[in-house]
């Protein structure tokens, strides 16, 4: 019990990262060698990079399921400007301006129209989707110039680590910080726990919100960017189903559905767990079919340990439940199992 | 130390008239839907006399007829202010079930299909109910894994042995195309089993309890409903639905692959919230449901039948969808707000 | 006299430390109204909480019918015909008023929801209580009144023999008031014992046959209302010597700064027009629902306002600008602590540095040493009970948590303290030295205006009291000829009592 | 699932020592095996063609007359690990051209397993290519989901020694692998599919449309540019109408085969030439109005257009054997490995394919599936 009660699952959602890599560097000689590394990091690359930023968005309360709509259509964008204009940094650019602009789209319908975030999204999700295929259709595109290309399998100054690592590190150091050490991320935790109180202590909660959509989208047009690079092509059914992994990675790492609750951390461990667990478990010979299945089981197990852990807690804790748990009545972050006394 | 009431209270209001607002219009919120379904189909074989042929209209019913089946269940969970995103895996999983359990006999197996199906749902459901209901933990999480993992399980023991039509008994395969008054069986299914819960809902004692626990979960505990029970019973019925559906599928598809009913969950939330059913529960019908369903097909149909550009299709399907969400939404203030200073 | 319906006695409850009921009695008996009456805080809503059957008592016992009650379960209470209506229900905002009437007891016919019965019914039940209101229309956005009549529909529709209101007229317009009483009438008239707790004077002698005056937690009279004089029963009420509270040591008032004019926000008050001094405490006194807090939360920004300015030190602050507030030295301590105050799964030191993130930052970075010492020194100054700072501040009692939104705004070094219902919901030891800290802060020189419902407490700590009514300022009196009465009739709009 | 990974490894070495005695016979049967390749005689085919219900029973064919042609020259290394990587598994098309892998692994005493995405993009295959890098096998057969995306990860597998050959579906940048085993030319497949929906029409022609696969299916749109020219030079009554997207998703193919229907109410054919396409369009049309109206055909599986081929919905579709494709992926990758100049043609099932100038190994003409001979089809 006592461990129960100080057991928290943010932190040891990176603990269990590291452990997979731990273990996995025994379980199969070629798990730990530069190459698969490589592969690993370029494989959760785009998820990481949107990860980052939607993190920001859930703490908040908000969702936002359109992102690999906004990374194809960023995508689909380079490519088409890459096209015409035949100038990369012009496309890439551009690129992320669309990125950018999708997600004030969204932002604005939440914000301004005070539109559900979750309504909303499944909306865009299949607005942004469609504008790949007006701008793009069936056209092949001219390939892109193998000094655009090549930077994916071009290591770092010669070593293995791709570049990829750069923006990882660049813009999850930035959103680590933000989130957890700046004014503005006290602000993004305080929204999700009560827009009422912020509003009492003075938050712009909708520029705030704002904001967050914002910079999502940014996020996701450049993991857009980083996914044209990666597959040296530009499509309209490019980067699908990415939603859910992070969603799924953010769920994993005890990010509170419901706003307030999570790290960044955690957030970085879980889909770094995500994809070392899928790497080993495909060394292992384990079919595409098996891997859903158990990314499946992790998220279930991911509420339900904490949350098996907070009941005994809750019991032990108060032998009379309130009024609300009795009904049933469960408004609350899973990862935080004491009741609120009434 | 009214701050202490265990039940949610409002903010004080100020002095207000006595005046009632008659609020029977406004209840139907399903209106606009249909309204919206009738100028898409007036207006499309306006312009293709084809649009609505007996051909039509059997193409329109049984495109919606599935994901329409399914967003029978998932109001039931919505008017909860739950969520179900593992129906679409629970569809393809059971359309397998089924369409293994009936393979290669002979005819007049239907019933055994539909048993099959709905078993394989109700498992899904009773799975996920007890889950939420007993652990409270949050549904979207669990039904999210849920998808995850029935889909995996349906795609390994599918693999790639696809059930084919020439293995279905060939009553089921016409039973999935055939007529009866003009409308298909299919949709004739999903109509009866649409009026069913549609009167459980309206008329049943623990149906109106959904609509109390979505609209006030504390105060409903405090009246004495038993909150998680029906909860256990939202989700039994979404699997259940979800199943049935699987059955329409293989049915009308002749067919069955791994990827079956991938994808669904969005298009049944999409016509649930269209069809006016609140994803933050209390308010809404199986009917609106079934509405916002055929509406979103119909809209898919006729853009073809307009001659709109292939690619072109789904931009405009994803616009007016979120026209619709904002529409409702504008709506839903207005009446509030006008209600709000009419009373206080 | 004839035998009681429903009889307490001995009631005893405590709230971990603090207790709520100490030896409360209440007889009611059949056809009656009876006014249950005495100040916040003197447990009337603990005990109104024992019949609701929400709490359990410690002690004592309560008897319906001379057979034990029994207590503990919300539905029980209401199943043996004893119904508490709250000043604020929780209806079913999607449900139609039948429905809400009957809901979790639909009526059946053959087993189906009989809708036409229910619908009858309930506007039978309306008709019977003298209103109009449409048994169709969904829930949502229907005033508080209305609200209240609802309950009272479903009350008599399983025929309840003790109907208790809990300040019911509080929140109402005069006009909706004098209609709920004309119901509670009918409601005396087909036998139901009423119990009706009001501090509306007025309301005593125009309604209630019995009173019970409780105060700190115990029953201290009750009588028949024709027996006695307003002014007697406003004696009973107060009882305590107003030395037992803190007194506000005396402080040089210094010059204006706040100064309201004017100020105006439609259906909520009207042409309210006051100043604050450095060193002052100025009370908002009035009636819950008098627009009191709607006053203040427009001065501090939170809500907008139609007409009207509010000038600080001389300057006018921007409307609808808490953030503007803030940095002119502005602090509002609102009154929903749990809604509005506090993060409740947020840690005490988060919750504290919330407002001062700003002083914290050391190049742009939030600087945890530094937050934990401004959370550690306001923790100390307001000897928070807790088990380290990290501890989330759902887990605090009402006293520390109100000491956590207090010190949160402390913390800003506020030269203006806007404070709504300071102690509301809190003991006895932490009210006095809440008490003790406003009027030090104001010795300091620290301009309070204070929103409360506690006459001793706005007597005793206020300067000046400006009494508020239906959304108007009423009265402004000075310290010294302050007394409970006159803020009493000023505020309930009596003519003239005792 | 290791397990039974193993196991199948183990039962398909013991099989691959049964067909490597008896030599003699081998010989023999490759000529029956041969026709294959030859639309001409379903029946040998039939023979020839392992089923999709585990290759026993071409085996046992195998084992009895010979499991056709080559057997392991000694120039062929033996022991070889080949991955297969299909666009996406779960798939009927693609577990028949594996099970023409595994003969052709068995004949070759090379192992060989199958691994790939569950939904056919080129993202999703490229893990499952870097793992194979890793595990270090010696040669990779893939049909690119699609022709950019896999390249990046295929030339690393190039840069790691590993021999590539691309089946079914080929990558735009042909130096990322070595050969390209194409079912049949583009051009056949475009002119047989006007020509039988040509001829189910009749001379008086009408409107055609288009039911494709993804809208960004390089093979499929190749096809159709090609379909278009011939239909403009040769078949002057047809008159195409439009070119939708089923995506290869059956619900989505019905759906746009109706919706196809409203938009041109004079549509007399429809041309999908993808197998899910074409089985979905079929159940819509058999099970509608147009029955007998509107004609259809296409790339099908005759284990999936059994039933409308005889019901009369469908008069002709055509498919070459796709476990052809496989076998002669493992044989192409094998003699790669073995350091064989594949552009000096290599042997497999006793005939001598010799890749042309951009390394592509055609196999040969569809067969065509009509109600009469689809029976004797296995996959």
């Amino acid at each position: 019990m006592r461990l129960l009660r100080h057991f928290q699952w943010d932190k040891f959602v990176p603990v269990l990262a590291a452990a997979t890599l731990f273990i996995g560097s025994f379980q199969h000689e070629k798990f730990l060698t530069t190459g698969n590394m490589t592969f690993l990091i370029q494989s959760i690359g785009e998820i990481l990079l949107i990860a980052f930023s939607m993190t920001f968005l859930i703490v908040a309360g908000e969702i936002d399921l359109s992102v690999s709509s906004i990374a194809a259509l960023s995508s689909c964008a380079l490519g088409y400007t890459w096209q015409h204009t035949g100038n990369i940094p012009v496309s890439v650019f551009v690129a992320l301006l669309v990125g950018t602009i999708c997600g004030a789209i969204n932002g604005l319908l939440v914000t301004r129209l005070g539109l559900q975030s979750l309504a909303v999204t499944i909306g865009t999700l299949a607005l942004y989707r469609g504008l790949c295929y007006v701008l793009l259709g069936d056209d092949r595109l001219k390939p892109f110039p193998t000094s655009f290309t090549s930077l994916n399998y071009k290591g770092l100054l010669g070593t293995w680590v791709p570049y990829v690592v750069v923006l990882l590190v660049v813009f999850g150091v930035a959103f680590g910080i933000t989130l957890h050490s700046t004014r503005l991320g006290r602000w993004v935790f305080s929204i999700g726990q009560s827009k009422d109180a912020a509003r009492f202590v003075g938050i712009p909660v909708r520029r705030v919100v704002l904001g967050l959509f914002v910079s999502n989208g940014f996020m996701a047009g450049l993991a857009g960017v980083v996914y044209t690079i990666r597959f040296a092509s530009a499509r309209p059914d490019g980067a699908v189903g990415m939603e859910l992994e992070v969603i799924a990675a953010a769920l994993f790492a005890g990010v509170s559905i419901f706003g307030g609750v999570g790290t960044l951390w955690a957030v970085t461990g879980a889909v770094f767990f995500f994809g070392a667990i899928r790497s080993l478990l495909r060394l292992n010979d384990f079919t595409a079919n098996e891997l859903t299945i158990v990314t499946g089981s992790m998220l279930l197990l991911s509420v339900m340990i904490p949350a098996i852990g907070g009941r005994i807690n809750t019991y032990r804790a108060s032998r009379a439940p309130t009024v609300a748990e009795s009904a049933g009545v469960q408004i609350r972050p899973h990862t935080d199992p004491q009741p609120a006394n009434p | 130390m009214t701050t202490v009431a265990p039940v949610a209270t409002p903010p004080p209001a100020r002095p207000a008239s006595v005046l009632a607002g008659r609020a029977t219009l406004l209840r139907r919120r399903e209106l606009p839907v249909g309204i919206a379904l009738l100028v898409v189909l007036v207006g499309t074989s306006i312009s293709n006399h084809r649009f609505l042929s007996s051909q039509g209209r059997t193409d329109l019913m049984l495109a919606a007829a599935i994901t329409g089946m399914v967003a029978i269940g998932e109001t039931f969970v919505l008017l909860m202010r739950k969520v179900d995103l593992s129906v679409g895996s629970t569809l393809g999983l059971a359309a397998y079930a089924a369409g293994t359990a009936i393979k290669d006999g002979g005819d007049g197996q239907l019933l055994k299909a539909f048993v099959v199906g709905i078993a394989v749902g109700l498992c899904v459901g009773l799975f996920n109910g007890l889950l939420i209901a007993l652990l409270d933990l949050p549904a979207l999480v669990v039904t999210l894994g849920t998808l995850y993992v029935v889909a995996g399980i349906q795609a390994k023991i599918v693999g790639g042995e696809r059930i084919t039509a020439d293995h279905l008994p060939a009553d089921f395969i016409s039973f999935g195309v055939d007529r009866f008054l003009g409308v298909p069986k299919l949709m004739w299914i999903v109509i009866a089993i649409g009026i069913v819960a549609s009167l459980y809902l309206r008329h049943a004692h623990s149906g109106r309890d959904l609509y109390a626990v979505g609209s006030n979960p504390p105060a409903a505990a405090l009246v004495g409903i038993p909150v998680r029970t029906r909860t256990i019973v939202a989700y039994l019925v979404s699997g259940g639905c979800a199943g049935a559906a699987g059955v329409l599928f293989v049915a009308r598809l002749g067919g069955v692959d791994a990827n079956a009913g991938g994808g669904y969950e969005l298009a049944v939330i999409a016509a649930c919230v269209v069809g006016g059913v609140n994803i933050f529960g209390g308010s809404g019908t199986v009917v609106g449901a079934l509405l916002g369903a055929m509406l979103l097909r119909t809209i898919g149909f006729s853009l073809s039948a307009l001659s709109i550009p292939e690619f072109w299709q789904q931009a405009v399907n994803g616009a007016l969808l979120l026209v619709a969400i904002s529409a409702d939404r504008v709506v839903t203030i207005r009446r509030d707000r006008a209600e709000r200073t009419r009373h206080r | 006299m004839q035998a009681p319906v429903l009889e307490v006695r001995g009631a005893i409850k405590r709230f971990g430390g603090a207790s709520a009921l100490s030896g409360a009695s209440l007889r009611l008996q059949a056809a009656e109204i009876h006014a249950l009456l005495g100040e916040n805080g003197a447990g009337k809503s603990t005990l109104l909480k024992a019949l609701a059957g929400v709490h359990r008592l410690d002690a004592g016992e309560i008897t319906l019918h001379g057979h034990a009650f029994e207590q503990g379960s919300t539905k029980r209470a209401r199943e043996q015909g004893v119904t508490v209506i709250y000043q604020e229900p929780s209806l079913f905002p999607d449900l139609t008023l039948a429905e809400n009437v009957f809901v979790g007891r639909q009526l059946r016919r053959a087993g189906r929801v009989d809708w036409a019965a229910m619908r009858d019914r309930a506007a039978e039940l309306f008709a019977r209580l003298g209103v109009t209101l449409d048994p169709d229309r969904r829930a949502a956005g229907l005033s508080i009144a209305d609200q209240q009549i609802v309950e009272i529909a479903k009350a008599l529709s399983i025929d309840a023999q003790v109907i208790v209101m809990d300040e019911p007229t509080a929140a109402l317009s005069a006009l909706e008031a004098e209609r709920l009483m004309d119901v509670a009438r009918r409601l005396r008239e087909r036998g139901s014992a009423v119990v009706f707790v009001t501090h509306r004077l007025d309301e005593v002698f125009a309604l209630c046959d019995r009173y019970t005056v409780m105060r700190d937690g115990a029953t201290v009279a009750d009588g028949i209302v024709a027996d006695s004089s307003p002014a007697q029963i406003v004696q009973l009420m107060v009882g305590r010597e107003l030395t037992d509270l803190f007194p506000k040591s005396p402080a040089t008032i210094g010059k204006v700064v706040l100064a309201v004019e004017h100020l105006t926000s439609r259906g909520q008050f009207e042409d309210i027009s006051f100043d604050v001094c450095a060193g002052e405490i100025v009370a908002l006194a009035g009636l819950v629902g008098s627009g009191r807090s709607e006053v203040v939360r427009a001065v501090f920004g939170v809500d907008p306002y139609d007409s009207g300015r509010v000038l600080l030190h001389g300057e006018p602050l921007p409307a609808g600008d808490p953030r503007a507030a803030l940095r002119g030295g502005v602090a509002l301590v609102p009154e929903d602590r749990r809604q509005q105050g506090l993060f409740m799964p947020a840690s005490i030191t988060r919750n504290v540095a919330v407002t001062v993130l700003d002083r914290i930052r050391r190049r742009g970075l939030i600087h945890r040493r530094d937050e934990r010492v401004v959370a550690d020194e306001w923790a100390t100054t307001l000897q928070l009970k807790h088990s380290g700072l990290d501890e989330p501040v759902e887990q605090l009692s009402g006293g520390n948590q109100q000491k956590v939104v207090l010190g949160k705004w402390l913390a800003t070094k506020p030269r203006l303290l806007v404070i709504d219902e300071p102690t509301r919901g809190i003991d006895v030891g932490t009210k006095a030295e809440v008490h003790r800290l406003l009027s030090d802060l104001a010795a300091e020189g620290l301009a309070v205006l204070m929103v409360s419902s506690e006459l001793p407490e706005v007597l005793g700590m206020a300067d000046r009291v400006l009494v508020m009514r239906e959304g108007r300022l009423m009265q402004e009196l000075s310290r010294t000829d302050a007394t409970q009465e006159r803020i009493m009739l000023a505020a309930t709009g009596q003519a003239s009592v005792g | 699932m290791r397990t039974q990974l193993t196991r199948f490894a183990a039962a398909g070495l013991a099989v691959a020592m049964l067909a490597a005695c008896g030599s003699d016979d081998k010989k023999a049967a490759s000529t029956t095996a041969a026709p294959t390749t030859a639309a001409a005689a379903p029946t040998t085919t039939a023979a020839a063609t392992p089923t999709t219900a585990g290759g026993d029973t071409a085996t046992t064919a195998g084992a009895t007359e010979g499991s056709g042609g080559a057997a392991p020259a000694g120039d062929l290394k033996t022991g070889l690990t080949i991955a297969v990587i299909p666009k996406a598994i779960n798939n009927a098309y693609f577990d028949a051209a594996f099970v023409g892998a595994q003969k052709a692994c068995e004949e070759l005493q090379a192992t060989c397993e199958q691994v790939g995405p569950t939904e056919a993009t080129g993202a999703a295959q490229t893990e499952f290519i870097n793992t194979e890098i890793q595990k270090g096998v010696d040669a990779i057969v893939i049909s690119a989901a699609d022709a950019d995306s896999v390249t990046p990860s295929l030339q690393q597998a190039k840069a790691a020694g590993i021999a590539v050959v691309t089946y079914d579906a080929d990558v735009n940048d042909t130096s990322a692998r070595l050969a390209m085993i194409k079912p049949t030319t583009p051009d056949l497949i475009a002119t047989s599919q006007v020509k039988w929906i040509s001829d189910a029409i009749g001379p008086e022609g009408g409107e055609i449309a288009i039911l494709s696969a993804a809208a960004t299916a390089e093979n499929q749109n190749a096809w159709i540019d090609l379909m278009k020219k011939d239909l403009a030079a040769n078949y002057p009554k047809l008159k195409l109408v439009d070119t939708v997207y089923g995506d290869d998703d059956a619900a989505t193919s019905a759906d746009k085969a109706a919706a196809l229907l409203q938009a041109h109410p004079d549509l007399k054919g429809i041309i999908s030439p993808t197998t899910v396409g074409v089985a979905a369009t079929a159940k819509y049309i058999s099970g509608s109005e147009y029955k007998g109206k509107v004609q259809v055909t296409g790339l099908g599986l005759p284990s999936e257009m059994k039933s409308y081929l005889k019901d009369g919905t469908v008069k002709t579709v055509g498919l070459w054997d796709p476990g052809m494709l496989g076998y002669l992926g493992i044989y192409a990758a094998v003699n790669a490995v073995s350091g064989n100049d594949l552009s000096a043609g290599f042997a497999a099932d006793g005939k001598t394919y010799t890749p042309d100038a951009d390394g592509i190994v055609i196999v040969g003409p569809p067969a065509e599936f009509t109600a009469d001979n689809v029976d004797q089809y296995a996959f």
